[in-house]
């Protein structure tokens, strides 16, 4: 047996002996241990380091809210750091370390830090550091010098940068009545909602539920509490319309009372079953909430209340009853209210002496005198701790008369010898998910605690979170709300009966003793009360300013245990009631969650990829591949040795001089149907579409409502109240919705529908001198001669067995023509295409040749419709119509869109016949020393094989009054510098006969 | 002496730390001042300190509705960079950060300004030529830019996932050395107790609840602690201007509230040594001296002042860092927050005369407020004090968006969510 | 041009289409997954208040009486049809040649008709656990009492649009952009390897 | 949040895209009222409290509709169809009538 087990009880399974090491010790356990529990067991009193001065801690708590025991559980080379102890259920196999201390948590340098006493005081940092005004150290260095060595000190634990294997998961779930929290309040809410036929669903962040009832030690029904909430449980496993989570903690009360869980699926086993996840994410939409999620036991402030061995009152007795644990063989209490005479009990009756009960009260009732007395413990009323002895573990603590009206200490100090001191300084309704619903907390003087507000979502509330601690109480509220939330009338039930340990709720308002020697309210980021003061002497009175200041209640625990006692400082300071200094709004989450959990399902696969029809096609082919906002489209198909240049401009030279196909299907593409469809596409484009005739296609151009460029493409008439058009990849979604918006909201009467049918269709575009004669080899059913087919005309043919329509339009240049077919059948089609090719010397090309070719035509894309260019700097301007208006006519003519010094569309020719890099800044005069007065940039570039040089598309101000000038290309980010003339964008055929053919 | 110094932290340690003053007085408004500031943020007071300092206007009182410093100033991720695109940008936020490299001297307080980087990551070739162009029209404006290859990103961020088959993979990213972060509490109270000791009175839990008017003349306010009077009332009120500028009886402004969200995780020792962003989402992280991974992303998206933030934004922020950081998938988010954003039409700011006779205005700052927080004070004094704006904010009008005049420097147009 | 003529259309799926149990099927298969390859898949749209008359043609072409209320829907065999937005159905049968037999019946004055038959891809998931599956995507509810047999929902999973018509008590047909469906269809895998699947 | 789409009933918030302020109105497309114009374009209510505004739902049926939320609570008091001829959020059958 472990040095602290107890013989019996606890609700560990004893026949199970579990296996695990804590910084590389081995160590055993049950199953049923947490980490800190087993721990104990084993007589470990050390568990960490504080944040700032690296004293030495034990554990303060039992549960979520425990600040000092924090591990960093290992799983292979992936950490976990920041993980409270007394959250970790052991399992065989687990390897857990301590944090923040070198080299050895007995032996930690940090500690040194202790030494500088009152000079690491409350924002000391703000005061110091800024090094000399000149010198080397002048400016941000001396801080940043100093910083280099204060980020190693401080941070807790490490984290790994191997990535985690797990698997993370999302659920969406919906249910008429979510419970939060599993004590006799919830499972009696569940149950009653349950019974009403309402779709329940039950979380409990334990792994077990019962919540106090697992070790509160009272008789419920004349069963013991456990055994009855454990019957409880079996009842609602039991109902199909319950789900039962346990390990789950609701950390998130959002708006629409959706709320956001994290479940730790397996975290306490040593392997996920197949295609488990680590932790499931639930997002839960729930009709009504019942929130019965408990208080939190409040520590005391005292000099010397960090020391290990000193912990909360009710954690103790949880050791004890719940994992069979003793945390000393000598107990004293330190309390300033009832329920820690229940723990004494508890805790004698588990088998430790407890030596003392000291209360701040005076006037202790007869009934707590009985339980003292039951207890064979020495009840020191009107009496405090005013310090604690030992090193790495409680040896003893003093005594001394307190007078609780006015806080002043008197008489001798007394030493009573303790290896454990237990505090209780009242309880705090755990209300943090009703504050994040959006209301703020009320002061409840009587019960010293701020209480749960008026619901502003649709949540209510029962037992300890209310304010309402006793366990009859929780039971008959638990129900209530229960009924309640599932719409179910009141009706009276038989009265459970609740054998419990008497005590008043209401402690005395009493949280600090005031002696020598750091006492500590916010423990993990060694916040003492004198900070508290010393915040209040330099103004930062407010409650955020001393959080901020101070960094109370900012640390793992969020300040759980320290945000009531910090107040209660601060108001006794200010002189006034502690609502008047106000409580901080809860937000989420309630306890940290990991960011695996909430990247959920998209943890290592943060996008889907989208795929052309052709795309198994171009890898086979070997097309390299880049992604163009989802999709991915081929760059180059490069041969082998070639490097991406010399494939580019092979491809683009054997499509001006033969023939060359390119994968179109990303474009995108909209179904406008109907009556008004004509009509529609007048008002959307600057240029007019009503007068176009069936079976042809026109280039357009759109605007936004504020006159600026947004997107451009052909549209096709299909017929006469069907057009197909189509956009550029990047925006095809905001043309879609652009669309959307005008008919839904602007237009309603106008009689148009509108599809995205992008997916519809695979495109092929084929380009070059002898494009028209492949069509002819493997076109069956029409003609594609000029007659039939002229420029900007549309057909319906076969290839290959497959109906596809072919549109003559130029991207490129060359006589070419977009073929369009069936998605389902566009590899097939494109084999085709690429098979009547093969006599023409017909060659694949990607995304780069493609954009050599438009630069050579001087088209633009998205770098130059970039959201900041109107129609005129590109150039566009004879598309904008005067005959009617459409969306931006109204605003494009405003002064600052229509002036001389705007950027516009120009080209340029490299002089020194080197490459050019987009980004790079034109200039007149270089210098390369330093750069200076841009006059605009490269949008793209390329080698030209048509030109035989580089050359690129920039925007430049006022660049057409520039044509035909030198300037310099400016680019010292890349040490590119170098003689440039500028000219018009139209490099390449600019009367289009090419194409016209 | 310095008040604040290595040697007065002994000092007074020596005497327990009792003889500290307050940061700042809490003084009781009085009935006039020759400048009130609405707003005891960074702004507000960072414009009171540069009154005093600047132009030797000490008569100013900052009104603050509830405690100072609490909106946007303690609500962000404290990024300091001038790595904007257009040139009306950068030289202003270039001020601003020349102001803060001696910004801990100048207020004998420490800002914790740490430059330690800020690193745009690019995902595709068309993105590096995007950031190639902003970095060049930085240099060519005399601020600092570099392109990193992936491997000096690598060295530079150990943690990062560079690897090729991440869905977007890095290909490169724009560095700017000089930008950084700072404490953001530091600054507001930094700028307050530099504003209190050359006179300003800051007055808290004072809200503004309607302009006092002679004629169409502003000339005060009235508020929950009476009516004060000034030559001149200027708004540094960005989250709520849209809010106080109608009780100015002005109904309709170019601005939309919106809630952007932030994150901290818990505490770790140091692993992301600069600031990084992500190209193909909107994510941005460092890490705090405290060892906080300070994080956020995008703006929930529609208009709110509740500073509560929306699930899927969480959800989206957290997906982001991952893809980038697979390791930290384990590490846990502690705390959030909703700052308010005073979203513009073009993602640029407003600091401006008027537009009433007698006021001044200070909004729009999206989410590039904190970094603007000395430029801002700065130009905002300058333009209060002489009655024109300084070149550096001369381009910031309110009419500039009529006028076809935006800084619109992502190019997303009149849709305040997506800048 | 006849149907028989023409070649097998090929699945986006294709490459990651793997039949056979996968995941932790040891202890049985609790869903089961397939592509369902209706040779049909139209979109019908009516001008508002015509909604009645395009009910009424989708019924005189597919036999298929749609029931009333938003998102209502009917499945038969081989042939499906529901609403997915107001005044819009998707009308689904096995075979191709579904746009031709309703080109007479959606008169322009009813609204307008666009063939989907390649742009989405139809994905089946069945089982005991196909509720269970579909909520690790979609934020919709898929209780029965909440998604009754045969209705639609239209809903997303972030970028992938979908339309979900439930087929059967335990079973959902899943209509996703073709683009998009070799990542859903993988990602739907992966989800389903938990409660162990066959792929059919 | 949830969203109540008149058509496919409560939603999550994801599916749905923000439009913006639902108060203000287009001058005629033939207008030359610039002042109108840039009003409409750029001029905003923002106001604390309820707030008129459009939402796609385009994660879903993708309607635009009408929502009338409060700005700082972020409830919503209702939710019709920006198009006319569809029916409110508590007559969701009658979409189709």
């Amino acid at each position: 047996m472990s040095p602290r087990r107890a013989e019996t009880g606890g609700r560990i399974d004893r026949l199970r002996t579990i296996r695990f090491t804590f910084d590389d010790a081995p160590y055993t356990g049950h199953a049923g241990d947490t980490l800190a529990s087993a721990l104990l067991a084993n007589g470990v009193t050390l568990f960490g380091r504080s944040f700032k001065y690296h004293r030495p801690r034990g554990l303060l708590a039992a549960g979520v809210e425990e600040p000092n025991a924090l591990v960093t559980v290992l799983r292979g080379e992936v950490r976990e750091p920041n993980i409270a102890a007394t959250m970790v259920e052991i399992y065989d196999g687990l390897v857990a370390v301590s944090q923040n201390r070198t080299p050895s948590l007995a032996w930690d340098i940090g500690a040194i830090n202790q030494l500088g006493g009152k000079i690491l005081s409350a924002g000391f940092y703000y005061k110091t550091f800024m090094g000399p005004v000149i010198g080397p150290m002048k400016g941000t260095r001396f801080w940043m010098f100093c910083e280099h060595f204060i980020r190693r000190a401080a941070g807790l634990g490490k984290a790994g940068t191997a990535s985690d294997p797990s698997r993370y998961e999302r659920m969406n779930a919906f249910c008429d009545v979510l419970v939060v929290g599993s004590g006799p309040a919830g499972l009696m809410a569940a149950k009653a909602a349950a019974d009403q036929g309402a779709r329940v669903i039950l979380a409990d962040l334990e792994a077990h539920f019962g919540g106090s009832a697992n070790w509160s030690g009272e008789t419920i029904d004349g069963m013991p509490a456990a055994d009855w909430a454990q019957r409880a449980v079996k009842q609602l496993e039991g109902n199909d319309n319950v789900r039962l989570l346990p390990r789950t903690t609701v950390w998130g009360y959002y708006d629409g009372n959706t709320l956001a869980a994290l479940e730790r699926v397996t975290d306490h086993k040593e392997a996920p079953a197949k295609g488990e996840p680590r932790q499931r994410y639930w997002a839960i939409r729930a009709g009504t909430v019942v929130l019965a999620t408990g208080s939190f036991e409040r520590p005391l402030v005292f000099p010397g209340n960090d020391r290990p061995g000193v912990m909360l009152a009710h954690a103790a007795e949880r050791y004890a009853n719940e994992y069979g644990v003793l945390p000393g063989q000598r107990i004293a209490l330190f309390t300033n209210n009832d329920s820690a005479y229940r723990s004494a009990l508890a805790l004698k009756k588990a088998g430790a002496a407890i030596v003392a009960i000291v209360d701040v009260r005076s006037d202790v009732s007869n009934e707590m005198r009985k339980l003292t007395s039951e207890a064979e413990a020495e009840l020191l009323a009107g009496h405090a701790v005013i310090a604690t002895e030992g090193g790495k573990a409680l040896t003893g603590l003093k005594v001394q008369r307190f007078d609780f009206m006015s806080g002043a200490l008197s008489g001798d100090e007394r030493s009573i010898h303790a290896d454990c001191l237990l505090m209780s300084g009242g309880w705090s309704p755990t209300i943090h998910l009703a504050s994040q619903a959006g209301a703020k907390a009320e002061w409840d003087p009587a019960r010293q605690a701020f209480l749960p507000p008026k619901p502003t979502q649709r949540w209510i509330g029962a037992g300890a979170f209310t304010g309402s601690f006793s366990t009859a109480e929780a039971i008959a509220e638990g129900r209530a709300a229960g009924l309640q939330a599932a719409g179910g009338a009141a009706s009276p039930a038989p009265l459970t009966v609740v054998e419990a340990a008497p005590g008043d709720p209401d402690p005395a308002p009493i949280f600090e003793i005031k002696a020598k020697g750091k006492s500590f309210v916010d423990f993990q980021h060694d916040v003492t009360a004198e900070d508290v003061r010393l915040a209040h002497r330099e103004g930062f009175v407010s409650v955020e300013h001393l959080k901020r200041y101070t960094t109370l209640g900012m640390a793992t625990d969020q300040g759980k245990n320290s945000n009531v006692p910090g107040l209660a400082i601060m108001a006794e300071a200010l002189g006034k009631p502690i609502p008047e200094v106000g409580t901080t709004r809860f937000r989420p989450p309630y306890t940290a969650v990991s960011i695996g959990s909430l990247a959920a399902e998209r943890f290592g696969d943060l996008k889907p990829e989208r795929l052309t029809p052709m795309h198994d096609w171009h890898i086979a082919n070997g097309a390299r591949m880049y992604s163009a906002g989802l999709w991915y489209r081929p760059m180059i198909y490069g041969l082998a040795g070639e490097t991406v240049e010399q494939a580019y401009v092979r491809e683009a030279k054997a499509t001006r001089e033969s023939a060359g196909i390119v994968d179109v299907s990303t474009l995108g593409k909209i179904a406008v149907q109907g009556p008004d469809a004509a009509e529609f596409l007048d008002r959307v484009y600057t240029n007019m579409f009503s007068t176009l005739a069936v079976g042809k296609a026109r280039y357009g151009l759109m605007l936004r409502e504020d006159g600026l460029a947004f997107d451009d493409g052909t549209t096709w008439r299909l017929g006469e109240q069907e057009f197909l058009m189509t956009t550029t990849t990047a925006n095809a979604g905001k043309v879609m919705q652009h669309l959307e918006y005008f008919l839904d909201v602007i237009w309603p009467e106008l009689k148009v529908s509108v599809t995205s049918v992008t997916d519809e269709w695979a495109g092929a575009a084929i380009g070059g001198p002898k494009a028209r004669a492949i069509l002819a080899a493997c076109v069956t059913g029409t003609a594609v001669d000029n007659a039939t087919l002229p420029f900007m005309g549309i057909v319906h043919g076969q290839i290959a067995g497959v109906p596809v329509m072919i549109c003559r339009l130029s991207f490129s240049g060359e006589m070419a023509f977009e073929v369009y077919s069936g998605a389902g059948y566009g590899t097939h089609v494109w084999e085709a295409l690429i098979e009547a090719g093969k006599p023409f010397d017909l060659v694949t090309y990607g995304l780069e040749a493609l954009g050599t070719m438009r630069i050579e035509k001087g088209h633009v894309t998205g770098a130059e419709i970039d959201g900041r260019t109107t129609a005129r700097d590109l150039h566009l301007d004879w598309m904008l119509s005067k005959k009617k208006p459409f969306i931006g006519s109204a605003m494009m003519d405003r002064e600052g869109l229509v002036a001389n010094d705007r950027l516009q569309l120009v080209g340029l020719i490299a002089l020194d016949n080197r490459p050019l890099n987009g980004g790079g800044h034109i200039v007149e005069e270089l210098d390369e020393a330093n750069p200076h007065d841009s006059l605009g940039h490269i949008t793209a570039c390329c080698y030209s094989p048509a030109l035989g040089k580089y050359i690129a598309l920039a925007l430049v101000k006022g660049g057409k009054a520039r044509h035909g000038t030198r300037a310099f290309v400016s680019d010292p980010l890349r040490n590119r510098f170098g003689p440039i003339e500028i000219v018009s964008n139209h490099f390449y055929d600019p009367d289009g006969s090419r194409m016209h053919g | 002496m310095a008040e604040y110094s290595a040697f007065s932290l002994l000092k007074n340690a020596l005497t327990g730390n009792k003889d500290w003053k307050p940061a700042w007085r809490k003084p009781d408004p009085k009935a006039s001042y020759d400048v009130i500031v609405i707003g005891g943020g960074g702004h507000g007071l960072s414009t009171a300190y540069y009154l005093a300092k600047e132009h030797g206007i000490t008569n100013v009182a900052v009104l603050e509705k509830g405690w100072l410093g609490s909106g946007n100033v303690g609500r962000n991720t404290t990024a300091v960079r001038s790595n904007y695109l257009l040139p009306q940008n950068t030289r202003f936020y270039e001020h601003s950060m020349k102001l803060w490299e001696n910004l801990s001297h100048d207020l004998n307080y420490n800002v914790m300004f740490s430059q330690r980087g800020c690193l745009n990551l690019a995902h595709t070739p068309a993105q590096l030529d995007d950031y190639a162009r902003r970095g060049n029209a930085m240099r060519h404006l005399g601020v600092d830019a570099d392109l990193m290859s992936v491997d000096q990103i690598k060295r530079l961020v150990p943690a990062l996932d560079i690897s090729g088959s991440a869905r977007f993979p890095v290909l490169g990213g724009l560095m700017q050395r000089r930008a950084g972060s700072a404490r953001h509490d530091a600054v507001a109270w930094g700028y307050a107790r530099g504003a209190d000791r050359r006179g300003v009175d800051i007055i808290e839990n004072c809200e503004v609840t309607g302009f006092l008017r002679d004629g169409g003349r502003i000339t005060g306010v009235s508020t929950t602690r009476g009516e004060i009077r000034a030559k001149k009332v200027a708004l540094a009120v960005a989250g709520s201007t849209g809010r106080v500028m109608q009780l100015a009886g002005i109904s309709h402004m170019p601005i939309e509230s919106h809630v952007l969200q932030a994150f901290v995780s818990e505490s770790l020792k140091p692993i992301i040594d600069t600031i990084l962003t992500f190209g193909m989402g909107h994510f941005y992280i460092s890490q705090s001296d405290k060892g906080g991974l300070v994080y956020g992303g995008d703006l929930d998206g529609y208009n709110s002042y509740a500073q509560r933030g929306s699930l899927p934004i969480v959800d989206e922020v957290m997906s982001e860092m991952v893809a980038l950081f697979p390791g930290l998938a384990r590490v846990r988010m502690l705390r959030s927050w909703g700052g308010l954003c005073d979203m513009t039409m073009d993602g640029s700011p407003i600091i401006t005369t008027g537009p009433l006779p007698g006021m001044y205005l200070n909004c729009g700052w999206c989410y590039g407020g904190f970094k603007a927080t000395p430029a801002s004070g700065w130009c905002f004094a300058h333009t209060i004090a002489k009655d024109e704006p300084h070149e550096f904010n001369a381009p910031f009008t309110l009419d500039r968006f009529y006028r076809g005049l935006v800084i619109d420097d992502k190019g997303q147009g009149a849709t305040p969510r997506l800048h | 041009m006849a149907d028989h003529q023409l070649p097998e259309r090929l699945s986006p799926l294709e490459p990651e289409y793997h039949p056979g149990s996968h995941g932790n099927f040891e202890h049985g298969v609790d869903v089961i997954l397939s592509e369902t390859r209706p040779g049909s898949i139209l979109q019908l749209a009516a001008w508002p208040s015509e909604e009645k008359r395009l009910i009424e043609a989708i019924r005189k072409v597919t036999g298929l009486a749609l029931p009333d209320g938003a998102g209502g829907g009917v499945s038969n065999g081989g042939r499906a049809a529901f609403g997915f937005a107001p005044g819009k159905f998707t009308v689904v049968d096995e075979a191709e040649g579904l746009a031709a037999a309703f080109a007479g019946a959606i008169t322009p004055a009813i609204g307008t008709l666009t063939d989907l038959s390649h742009g989405r891809t139809a994905i089946r998931i069945a089982g005991p656990k196909a509720e269970w599956v579909m909520a690790k995507f979609f934020a919709i509810d898929f209780a029965l009492p909440a998604f009754p047999l045969g209705a639609g929902r239209s809903t997303n999973h972030h970028d992938i649009f979908a339309q979900i018509q439930r087929s059967g008590a335990d079973q959902f047909d899943i209509y996703v952009f073709r683009s998009f469906a070799r990542s859903f269809w993988k990602a739907l895998c992966h989800a389903s390897e938990e409660v162990g699947y066959e792929v059919q | 949040m949830l969203i109540t789409c008149p058509y496919c009933g409560p939603r999550d918030v994801i599916e749905f895209t923000y439009q913006g302020d639902g108060n203000r109105e287009r001058p005629q497309p033939a207008s030359q009222n610039l002042d109108a114009w840039n009003a409409y374009v750029y001029d905003r209510l923002n106001p604390a409290g309820d707030h008129n505004e459009i939402w796609q739902h385009s994660g879903g049926c993708r309607s635009h509709l009408r929502v009338v939320r409060n700005t700082l609570t972020h409830e919503i008091r209702s939710t019709t169809f920006a198009r006319g001829g569809h029916k409110s959020a508590d007559n969701r059958a009658e979409g189709r009538s």
